[in-house]
Protein backbone atom coordinates (compact mmCIF):
# COMPACT_ATOMS: atom_id res chain seq x y z
CA UNK A 1 0.00 0.00 0.00
CA UNK A 2 2.81 2.59 1.35
CA UNK A 3 6.15 2.89 -0.06
CA UNK A 4 8.87 1.62 1.75
CA UNK A 5 10.25 4.97 2.87
CA UNK A 6 7.64 5.38 5.31
CA UNK A 7 9.28 2.30 7.03
CA UNK A 8 11.89 1.42 9.39
CA UNK A 9 14.77 -0.60 8.92
CA UNK A 10 17.51 -0.57 10.52
CA UNK A 11 20.63 -2.68 12.36
CA UNK A 12 21.56 -0.51 15.63
CA UNK A 13 23.88 -1.19 18.65
CA UNK A 14 22.18 0.43 21.47
CA UNK A 15 18.60 -0.86 23.30
CA UNK A 16 15.75 -1.06 20.82
CA UNK A 17 12.72 1.72 21.79
CA UNK A 18 9.83 -0.56 20.60
CA UNK A 19 7.58 1.72 21.59
CA UNK A 20 9.06 4.23 19.24
CA UNK A 21 8.84 1.70 16.74
CA UNK A 22 5.10 1.09 17.40
CA UNK A 23 4.37 4.60 17.83
CA UNK A 24 6.18 4.99 14.15
CA UNK A 25 4.01 2.63 12.32
CA UNK A 26 0.74 3.39 13.89
CA UNK A 27 -1.89 5.59 11.55
CA UNK A 28 -5.49 6.36 12.32
CA UNK A 29 -6.06 4.60 8.80
CA UNK A 30 -5.28 1.47 10.04
CA UNK A 31 -7.05 -1.36 12.42
CA UNK A 32 -4.51 -3.09 13.89
CA UNK A 33 -0.22 -3.78 14.76
CA UNK A 34 1.07 -6.77 15.27
CA UNK A 35 4.57 -6.93 16.61
CA UNK A 36 6.90 -9.66 17.37
CA UNK A 37 9.73 -9.01 19.83
CA UNK A 38 12.54 -11.51 20.01
CA UNK A 39 14.37 -11.13 23.03
CA UNK A 40 17.93 -12.83 24.35
CA UNK A 41 16.91 -16.18 26.10
CA UNK A 42 18.09 -17.26 29.49
CA UNK A 43 19.20 -20.77 28.19
CA UNK A 44 20.03 -22.90 25.23
CA UNK A 45 19.97 -26.36 25.29
CA UNK A 46 19.57 -26.95 28.30
CA UNK A 47 22.79 -24.36 29.25
CA UNK A 48 22.47 -21.20 31.22
CA UNK A 49 23.40 -18.54 28.95
CA UNK A 50 25.00 -15.14 30.33
CA UNK A 51 24.81 -13.28 27.38
CA UNK A 52 24.60 -12.62 23.51
CA UNK A 53 27.09 -11.33 20.78
CA UNK A 54 25.30 -10.73 17.43
CA UNK A 55 27.18 -9.84 14.38
CA UNK A 56 26.32 -8.83 11.25
CA UNK A 57 27.56 -8.41 7.40
CA UNK A 58 26.03 -4.66 7.62
CA UNK A 59 25.52 -3.32 4.43
CA UNK A 60 23.98 -7.01 3.31
CA UNK A 61 22.17 -7.38 6.28
CA UNK A 62 20.69 -4.02 5.32
CA UNK A 63 19.50 -5.50 1.61
CA UNK A 64 18.55 -8.53 2.89
CA UNK A 65 16.11 -6.43 5.38
CA UNK A 66 15.20 -4.29 2.87
CA UNK A 67 13.81 -7.32 0.62
CA UNK A 68 12.00 -8.74 2.93
CA UNK A 69 10.18 -5.67 2.95
CA UNK A 70 9.48 -5.17 0.33
CA UNK A 71 8.05 -8.38 -0.09
CA UNK A 72 5.47 -8.21 2.22
CA UNK A 73 4.43 -4.84 1.13
CA UNK A 74 3.77 -6.63 -1.90
CA UNK A 75 2.14 -9.55 -0.81
CA UNK A 76 -0.01 -8.17 1.56
CA UNK A 77 -2.08 -5.38 2.18
CA UNK A 78 0.01 -3.87 4.76
CA UNK A 79 0.81 0.03 5.57
CA UNK A 80 4.05 0.51 7.70
CA UNK A 81 6.69 -1.70 8.81
CA UNK A 82 9.93 -1.36 11.54
CA UNK A 83 12.10 -4.15 11.38
CA UNK A 84 15.46 -3.66 13.57
CA UNK A 85 18.17 -6.06 14.88
CA UNK A 86 20.52 -4.92 17.61
CA UNK A 87 24.13 -6.20 17.37
CA UNK A 88 26.55 -6.92 19.80
CA UNK A 89 26.60 -7.47 22.92
CA UNK A 90 22.76 -8.17 24.59
CA UNK A 91 21.84 -9.20 28.16
CA UNK A 92 18.85 -11.69 29.13
CA UNK A 93 16.16 -10.49 28.33
CA UNK A 94 17.24 -7.84 25.93
CA UNK A 95 15.40 -7.63 22.62
CA UNK A 96 17.42 -9.10 19.93
CA UNK A 97 14.85 -8.18 16.79
CA UNK A 98 11.78 -6.10 17.01
CA UNK A 99 9.27 -6.31 13.82
CA UNK A 100 5.97 -4.44 13.46
CA UNK A 101 3.35 -4.48 10.68
CA UNK A 102 0.58 -2.25 10.60
CA UNK A 103 -2.46 -3.09 8.62
CA UNK A 104 -6.06 -2.22 7.73
CA UNK A 105 -6.75 -5.51 8.72
CA UNK A 106 -5.05 -7.51 11.03
CA UNK A 107 -5.35 -11.11 9.09
CA UNK A 108 -2.58 -9.06 6.64
CA UNK A 109 -0.80 -7.90 9.77
CA UNK A 110 0.22 -11.60 11.27
CA UNK A 111 1.05 -13.07 8.01
CA UNK A 112 3.64 -10.16 6.95
CA UNK A 113 5.06 -10.01 10.49
CA UNK A 114 5.29 -14.13 10.66
CA UNK A 115 6.84 -14.11 6.88
CA UNK A 116 9.07 -11.33 7.96
CA UNK A 117 10.66 -12.91 10.96
CA UNK A 118 10.84 -16.60 10.07
CA UNK A 119 12.69 -15.25 6.47
CA UNK A 120 14.89 -12.66 8.79
CA UNK A 121 15.89 -15.77 10.66
CA UNK A 122 16.69 -17.43 7.19
CA UNK A 123 18.50 -15.18 5.09
CA UNK A 124 19.94 -12.24 6.56
CA UNK A 125 23.64 -12.30 7.50
CA UNK A 126 23.56 -11.93 10.91
CA UNK A 127 25.21 -14.16 13.72
CA UNK A 128 24.81 -14.99 17.12
CA UNK A 129 27.39 -16.12 20.07
CA UNK A 130 26.34 -17.66 23.12
CA UNK A 131 28.35 -16.91 26.50
CA UNK A 132 27.91 -19.44 29.07
CA UNK A 133 29.96 -20.03 32.13
CA UNK A 134 32.07 -22.52 30.94
CA UNK A 135 32.83 -21.18 27.08
CA UNK A 136 30.97 -19.66 23.78
CA UNK A 137 29.39 -21.50 20.71
CA UNK A 138 28.27 -19.79 17.77
CA UNK A 139 24.34 -20.57 17.40
CA UNK A 140 23.61 -23.19 14.70
CA UNK A 141 21.83 -21.00 12.56
CA UNK A 142 20.37 -22.03 8.74
CA UNK A 143 21.91 -22.07 5.23
CA UNK A 144 20.49 -19.08 3.12
CA UNK A 145 19.17 -20.20 0.21
CA UNK A 146 21.60 -19.46 -2.62
CA UNK A 147 21.17 -19.32 -6.80
CA UNK A 148 21.41 -22.32 -8.43
CA UNK A 149 24.80 -22.77 -10.33
CA UNK A 150 24.69 -21.56 -14.19
CA UNK A 151 26.33 -24.04 -16.33
CA UNK A 152 27.71 -21.43 -18.56
CA UNK A 153 28.52 -18.62 -16.18
CA UNK A 154 29.39 -15.24 -17.50
CA UNK B 1 35.68 -21.10 -20.85
CA UNK B 2 38.34 -24.10 -20.73
CA UNK B 3 41.33 -21.75 -20.19
CA UNK B 4 40.67 -20.21 -17.47
CA UNK B 5 42.54 -22.69 -14.98
CA UNK B 6 45.74 -22.29 -17.52
CA UNK B 7 45.31 -18.60 -17.25
CA UNK B 8 45.87 -18.74 -13.18
CA UNK B 9 48.53 -20.80 -12.84
CA UNK B 10 50.40 -17.67 -14.87
CA UNK B 11 48.33 -15.04 -12.36
CA UNK B 12 47.76 -13.42 -15.75
CA UNK B 13 44.84 -10.88 -15.76
CA UNK B 14 44.52 -10.68 -12.28
CA UNK B 15 41.28 -8.33 -10.63
CA UNK B 16 41.54 -6.78 -7.22
CA UNK B 17 38.63 -7.97 -4.79
CA UNK B 18 37.84 -7.30 -1.15
CA UNK B 19 36.93 -10.74 0.84
CA UNK B 20 35.29 -11.15 3.91
CA UNK B 21 34.87 -13.98 6.49
CA UNK B 22 31.90 -13.83 8.82
CA UNK B 23 31.16 -15.41 12.72
CA UNK B 24 33.15 -18.89 13.10
CA UNK B 25 34.47 -18.39 10.01
CA UNK B 26 36.43 -15.21 10.92
CA UNK B 27 37.41 -16.67 14.10
CA UNK B 28 38.57 -19.85 12.71
CA UNK B 29 41.04 -18.17 10.21
CA UNK B 30 41.45 -14.93 12.40
CA UNK B 31 40.57 -13.03 9.24
CA UNK B 32 37.63 -10.27 8.74
CA UNK B 33 38.31 -8.77 5.58
CA UNK B 34 41.42 -8.36 3.22
CA UNK B 35 41.95 -7.20 -0.40
CA UNK B 36 43.40 -9.53 -2.73
CA UNK B 37 44.57 -10.39 -5.92
CA UNK B 38 42.37 -12.79 -7.83
CA UNK B 39 43.17 -14.59 -11.43
CA UNK B 40 40.45 -12.78 -13.95
CA UNK B 41 37.45 -15.05 -14.01
CA UNK B 42 37.58 -17.38 -11.43
CA UNK B 43 34.54 -19.23 -9.66
CA UNK B 44 33.88 -18.45 -5.98
CA UNK B 45 34.72 -22.12 -5.61
CA UNK B 46 38.28 -21.51 -6.49
CA UNK B 47 38.42 -18.63 -4.44
CA UNK B 48 37.30 -20.57 -1.53
CA UNK B 49 39.92 -23.01 -2.66
CA UNK B 50 42.72 -20.46 -2.49
CA UNK B 51 41.98 -19.78 0.64
CA UNK B 52 41.45 -23.49 2.28
CA UNK B 53 44.73 -23.97 0.99
CA UNK B 54 46.21 -20.92 3.09
CA UNK B 55 43.90 -21.92 6.13
CA UNK B 56 43.53 -25.54 5.95
CA UNK B 57 41.22 -25.48 8.91
CA UNK B 58 38.51 -24.24 6.61
CA UNK B 59 39.10 -27.32 4.33
CA UNK B 60 35.67 -29.40 5.26
CA UNK B 61 33.60 -26.01 5.67
CA UNK B 62 32.49 -25.39 2.30
CA UNK B 63 28.94 -27.45 3.06
CA UNK B 64 28.49 -25.74 5.63
CA UNK B 65 28.72 -21.80 4.92
CA UNK B 66 27.14 -19.91 1.51
CA UNK B 67 28.82 -17.54 -0.26
CA UNK B 68 27.90 -13.79 -1.52
CA UNK B 69 29.15 -11.23 -4.36
CA UNK B 70 27.88 -7.81 -4.16
CA UNK B 71 26.30 -8.42 -1.21
CA UNK B 72 24.25 -11.05 -2.99
CA UNK B 73 24.18 -14.81 -2.50
CA UNK B 74 26.11 -16.53 -5.44
CA UNK B 75 26.16 -19.86 -6.67
CA UNK B 76 29.76 -21.22 -6.12
CA UNK B 77 30.17 -21.17 -9.98
CA UNK B 78 29.89 -17.38 -10.43
CA UNK B 79 33.23 -15.57 -11.30
CA UNK B 80 34.45 -12.80 -10.35
CA UNK B 81 35.01 -9.38 -11.44
CA UNK B 82 37.42 -6.68 -10.70
CA UNK B 83 36.36 -4.36 -7.86
CA UNK B 84 33.63 -7.44 -6.06
CA UNK B 85 32.89 -8.10 -2.66
CA UNK B 86 33.18 -11.60 -1.90
CA UNK B 87 32.06 -12.91 1.62
CA UNK B 88 32.14 -16.33 3.21
CA UNK B 89 29.33 -16.71 5.35
CA UNK B 90 28.36 -19.83 8.04
CA UNK B 91 24.68 -20.46 8.60
CA UNK B 92 22.75 -17.18 9.82
CA UNK B 93 21.90 -16.92 13.49
CA UNK B 94 19.74 -13.47 14.07
CA UNK B 95 16.67 -12.98 15.37
CA UNK C 1 2.73 -24.38 30.32
CA UNK C 2 2.59 -21.76 33.27
CA UNK C 3 -0.87 -21.48 35.28
CA UNK C 4 -3.53 -18.47 33.76
CA UNK C 5 -2.90 -17.46 37.46
CA UNK C 6 0.25 -15.05 35.93
CA UNK C 7 -1.79 -13.39 33.00
CA UNK C 8 -3.43 -9.99 32.95
CA UNK C 9 -7.18 -10.39 31.84
CA UNK C 10 -8.68 -7.18 32.30
CA UNK C 11 -10.99 -4.61 31.27
CA UNK C 12 -10.74 -0.81 31.86
CA UNK C 13 -11.77 2.49 30.95
CA UNK C 14 -8.43 4.09 31.01
CA UNK C 15 -5.62 3.89 28.05
CA UNK C 16 -4.21 1.01 27.65
CA UNK C 17 -0.62 0.71 29.04
CA UNK C 18 0.83 -1.65 26.20
CA UNK C 19 4.35 -1.67 27.48
CA UNK C 20 3.92 -2.45 31.11
CA UNK C 21 1.74 -5.56 29.53
CA UNK C 22 4.32 -6.32 27.27
CA UNK C 23 7.10 -6.12 30.06
CA UNK C 24 4.26 -7.88 32.01
CA UNK C 25 4.71 -10.99 29.52
CA UNK C 26 8.38 -10.77 29.36
CA UNK C 27 10.21 -13.58 31.04
CA UNK C 28 14.08 -14.85 30.54
CA UNK C 29 13.30 -17.92 29.61
CA UNK C 30 11.22 -17.17 26.60
CA UNK C 31 12.71 -16.61 23.45
CA UNK C 32 9.59 -13.89 22.04
CA UNK C 33 6.57 -12.26 22.44
CA UNK C 34 3.90 -11.66 19.46
CA UNK C 35 1.14 -8.92 20.36
CA UNK C 36 -2.09 -7.63 18.84
CA UNK C 37 -3.04 -3.82 19.37
CA UNK C 38 -6.28 -3.02 17.74
CA UNK C 39 -7.16 0.49 18.35
CA UNK C 40 -9.38 3.07 16.34
CA UNK C 41 -9.57 3.43 12.90
CA UNK C 42 -10.53 7.03 11.26
CA UNK C 43 -12.74 5.50 9.18
CA UNK C 44 -15.36 3.18 8.62
CA UNK C 45 -17.15 1.99 5.43
CA UNK C 46 -16.06 5.10 3.91
CA UNK C 47 -17.01 7.30 6.79
CA UNK C 48 -14.83 9.74 8.43
CA UNK C 49 -14.98 8.33 12.38
CA UNK C 50 -15.32 11.06 15.03
CA UNK C 51 -14.69 8.87 17.94
CA UNK C 52 -16.06 5.28 19.48
CA UNK C 53 -18.51 3.84 21.93
CA UNK C 54 -17.75 0.29 24.06
CA UNK C 55 -19.97 -1.20 25.74
CA UNK C 56 -19.54 -4.98 27.66
CA UNK C 57 -21.38 -7.43 29.80
CA UNK C 58 -18.72 -7.24 31.79
CA UNK C 59 -18.98 -10.04 33.81
CA UNK C 60 -19.89 -12.82 30.91
CA UNK C 61 -16.97 -10.53 29.02
CA UNK C 62 -14.09 -11.52 31.69
CA UNK C 63 -15.49 -15.18 31.52
CA UNK C 64 -14.74 -15.39 27.79
CA UNK C 65 -11.53 -13.82 27.47
CA UNK C 66 -10.62 -16.33 30.74
CA UNK C 67 -11.97 -19.08 28.37
CA UNK C 68 -10.06 -17.66 25.33
CA UNK C 69 -6.88 -17.76 27.42
CA UNK C 70 -7.59 -21.15 28.89
CA UNK C 71 -7.80 -22.54 25.60
CA UNK C 72 -4.87 -21.08 24.30
CA UNK C 73 -2.59 -22.28 27.60
CA UNK C 74 -4.21 -25.33 25.87
CA UNK C 75 -3.47 -25.98 22.64
CA UNK C 76 -0.51 -23.83 22.33
CA UNK C 77 2.86 -24.30 24.43
CA UNK C 78 3.19 -20.50 25.27
CA UNK C 79 4.07 -19.03 28.66
CA UNK C 80 2.31 -15.81 29.74
CA UNK C 81 -0.85 -13.47 28.59
CA UNK C 82 -1.91 -10.36 28.82
CA UNK C 83 -5.50 -9.56 27.13
CA UNK C 84 -7.23 -5.96 28.14
CA UNK C 85 -10.19 -4.69 26.22
CA UNK C 86 -10.96 -1.10 27.04
CA UNK C 87 -14.64 0.65 27.57
CA UNK C 88 -15.95 3.40 26.86
CA UNK C 89 -15.38 6.33 24.88
CA UNK C 90 -12.07 6.08 22.58
CA UNK C 91 -10.42 8.49 20.45
CA UNK C 92 -9.11 7.96 16.63
CA UNK C 93 -6.04 5.76 17.31
CA UNK C 94 -6.62 4.48 20.61
CA UNK C 95 -5.70 1.22 22.04
CA UNK C 96 -9.27 -0.66 22.01
CA UNK C 97 -7.77 -4.20 22.58
CA UNK C 98 -4.30 -5.57 23.00
CA UNK C 99 -3.34 -9.08 23.23
CA UNK C 100 0.34 -10.35 24.23
CA UNK C 101 1.65 -13.70 24.21
CA UNK C 102 5.08 -14.68 25.49
CA UNK C 103 7.03 -18.20 24.40
CA UNK C 104 10.16 -19.93 24.08
CA UNK C 105 9.16 -20.64 20.27
CA UNK C 106 7.33 -17.51 18.18
CA UNK C 107 5.59 -19.77 16.19
CA UNK C 108 3.21 -20.65 19.35
CA UNK C 109 3.35 -16.62 20.23
CA UNK C 110 1.72 -15.99 16.57
CA UNK C 111 -0.56 -18.95 16.22
CA UNK C 112 -1.88 -18.30 20.15
CA UNK C 113 -1.97 -14.42 19.88
CA UNK C 114 -4.13 -15.32 15.97
CA UNK C 115 -6.47 -17.28 17.92
CA UNK C 116 -6.97 -15.19 20.59
CA UNK C 117 -8.14 -11.86 18.88
CA UNK C 118 -10.17 -14.04 16.11
CA UNK C 119 -11.83 -15.57 18.94
CA UNK C 120 -12.45 -12.36 20.86
CA UNK C 121 -13.57 -10.65 18.21
CA UNK C 122 -16.40 -13.76 17.86
CA UNK C 123 -17.46 -14.63 21.11
CA UNK C 124 -16.82 -11.85 23.45
CA UNK C 125 -20.12 -9.73 24.60
CA UNK C 126 -18.37 -6.53 23.73
CA UNK C 127 -19.91 -3.69 21.30
CA UNK C 128 -18.97 -0.73 19.45
CA UNK C 129 -20.93 2.27 18.68
CA UNK C 130 -19.30 4.26 15.56
CA UNK C 131 -19.94 7.88 16.13
CA UNK C 132 -20.09 10.18 12.67
CA UNK C 133 -20.23 13.84 12.06
CA UNK C 134 -24.24 12.60 11.04
CA UNK C 135 -25.16 10.34 13.65
CA UNK C 136 -24.06 6.82 15.24
CA UNK C 137 -24.71 3.24 14.37
CA UNK C 138 -23.92 0.13 16.18
CA UNK C 139 -20.53 -1.86 14.40
CA UNK C 140 -22.01 -5.12 12.84
CA UNK C 141 -20.27 -7.35 14.49
CA UNK C 142 -20.92 -11.33 14.78
CA UNK C 143 -23.30 -13.84 16.14
CA UNK C 144 -21.58 -16.13 18.85
CA UNK C 145 -21.92 -19.75 18.35
CA UNK C 146 -24.86 -21.30 20.59
CA UNK C 147 -24.82 -24.17 21.86
CA UNK C 148 -27.35 -26.89 20.13
CA UNK C 149 -31.07 -26.80 21.23
CA UNK C 150 -31.44 -29.71 23.29
CA UNK C 151 -34.90 -31.93 22.79
CA UNK C 152 -36.12 -32.34 26.41
CA UNK C 153 -34.19 -29.35 28.30
CA UNK C 154 -33.78 -29.95 31.99
CA UNK D 1 -43.17 -30.73 29.86
CA UNK D 2 -46.58 -30.03 28.02
CA UNK D 3 -48.02 -28.43 31.22
CA UNK D 4 -46.19 -25.54 31.54
CA UNK D 5 -47.98 -23.42 29.21
CA UNK D 6 -51.19 -23.95 30.71
CA UNK D 7 -48.96 -22.77 34.34
CA UNK D 8 -47.76 -19.40 32.45
CA UNK D 9 -51.02 -18.20 32.00
CA UNK D 10 -51.39 -19.14 35.61
CA UNK D 11 -48.41 -17.14 36.41
CA UNK D 12 -48.18 -20.46 38.91
CA UNK D 13 -44.58 -20.92 40.77
CA UNK D 14 -43.25 -18.10 39.43
CA UNK D 15 -39.43 -17.52 39.62
CA UNK D 16 -37.61 -14.59 40.32
CA UNK D 17 -34.93 -13.70 37.40
CA UNK D 18 -32.89 -10.83 36.43
CA UNK D 19 -33.05 -9.87 32.84
CA UNK D 20 -30.15 -7.90 30.59
CA UNK D 21 -30.47 -6.07 27.28
CA UNK D 22 -27.17 -4.75 25.50
CA UNK D 23 -26.16 -3.06 22.88
CA UNK D 24 -28.66 -1.74 20.21
CA UNK D 25 -31.00 -4.03 21.90
CA UNK D 26 -30.99 -2.05 24.84
CA UNK D 27 -31.22 1.47 23.35
CA UNK D 28 -34.06 -0.11 21.18
CA UNK D 29 -36.16 -0.93 24.33
CA UNK D 30 -34.76 1.64 26.73
CA UNK D 31 -34.13 -1.30 29.29
CA UNK D 32 -30.74 -2.25 30.58
CA UNK D 33 -31.58 -4.29 33.28
CA UNK D 34 -34.60 -5.57 35.28
CA UNK D 35 -35.58 -8.13 37.46
CA UNK D 36 -38.57 -9.81 37.01
CA UNK D 37 -40.98 -13.01 37.95
CA UNK D 38 -41.47 -15.52 34.83
CA UNK D 39 -43.62 -18.59 35.20
CA UNK D 40 -41.24 -22.01 36.31
CA UNK D 41 -39.93 -23.34 33.53
CA UNK D 42 -40.05 -20.88 30.93
CA UNK D 43 -37.70 -21.59 27.86
CA UNK D 44 -35.48 -18.64 27.26
CA UNK D 45 -37.23 -17.94 24.06
CA UNK D 46 -40.44 -17.76 25.86
CA UNK D 47 -39.05 -15.01 27.52
CA UNK D 48 -38.42 -13.16 24.30
CA UNK D 49 -41.58 -13.77 23.36
CA UNK D 50 -42.55 -12.06 26.69
CA UNK D 51 -40.77 -8.60 26.15
CA UNK D 52 -41.44 -8.87 22.29
CA UNK D 53 -44.94 -8.35 23.45
CA UNK D 54 -44.27 -5.76 26.01
CA UNK D 55 -41.90 -3.86 23.29
CA UNK D 56 -43.25 -4.76 19.83
CA UNK D 57 -39.75 -2.98 18.34
CA UNK D 58 -37.74 -6.30 19.56
CA UNK D 59 -40.44 -8.88 17.27
CA UNK D 60 -37.92 -9.53 14.32
CA UNK D 61 -34.79 -9.50 16.02
CA UNK D 62 -34.42 -13.22 17.53
CA UNK D 63 -32.74 -14.03 14.74
CA UNK D 64 -29.88 -11.36 15.14
CA UNK D 65 -29.21 -11.91 18.72
CA UNK D 66 -28.01 -14.89 20.75
CA UNK D 67 -29.10 -15.25 24.78
CA UNK D 68 -27.12 -16.40 27.51
CA UNK D 69 -28.20 -17.47 30.80
CA UNK D 70 -26.25 -16.97 34.11
CA UNK D 71 -23.19 -15.69 31.96
CA UNK D 72 -23.01 -18.77 29.01
CA UNK D 73 -24.26 -18.56 25.76
CA UNK D 74 -27.35 -20.66 26.02
CA UNK D 75 -30.12 -22.46 23.22
CA UNK D 76 -33.46 -20.66 22.98
CA UNK D 77 -35.06 -24.11 24.59
CA UNK D 78 -32.84 -23.63 27.31
CA UNK D 79 -35.40 -23.40 31.04
CA UNK D 80 -35.19 -20.97 33.53
CA UNK D 81 -34.56 -20.90 37.03
CA UNK D 82 -35.24 -19.53 40.23
CA UNK D 83 -32.03 -16.49 40.76
CA UNK D 84 -30.91 -17.04 36.79
CA UNK D 85 -29.41 -13.80 35.16
CA UNK D 86 -30.39 -14.14 31.44
CA UNK D 87 -29.03 -11.67 28.92
CA UNK D 88 -29.77 -10.98 25.29
CA UNK D 89 -27.18 -10.18 23.05
CA UNK D 90 -26.33 -8.58 19.76
CA UNK D 91 -23.80 -9.52 17.36
CA UNK D 92 -20.79 -8.94 19.08
CA UNK D 93 -17.85 -6.12 17.54
CA UNK D 94 -15.19 -5.86 20.05
CA UNK D 95 -11.54 -5.77 19.31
Amino acid sequence: MTAIEADRIALVREAIDTAALEAQVRDGQDGGIVAFDGFVRNQSHGRETRYLEYEAYEPMALVKMKEIVAQIHQQHRIHRVAMVHRLGRLEIGETSVFIAVSAPHRGAAFDACRYAIDTLKKTVPIWKKEFFADGAVWADGELPPTPPGAKTAS
Amino acid sequence: MSGYNFCMTQVANSVRVKVLFFGRLRELIGVAEEEGELPEGSTLAQVFERYAGRFPKLTGFRASMVVSRNQEFAAWDTRVAAGDEIAFLPPVSGG
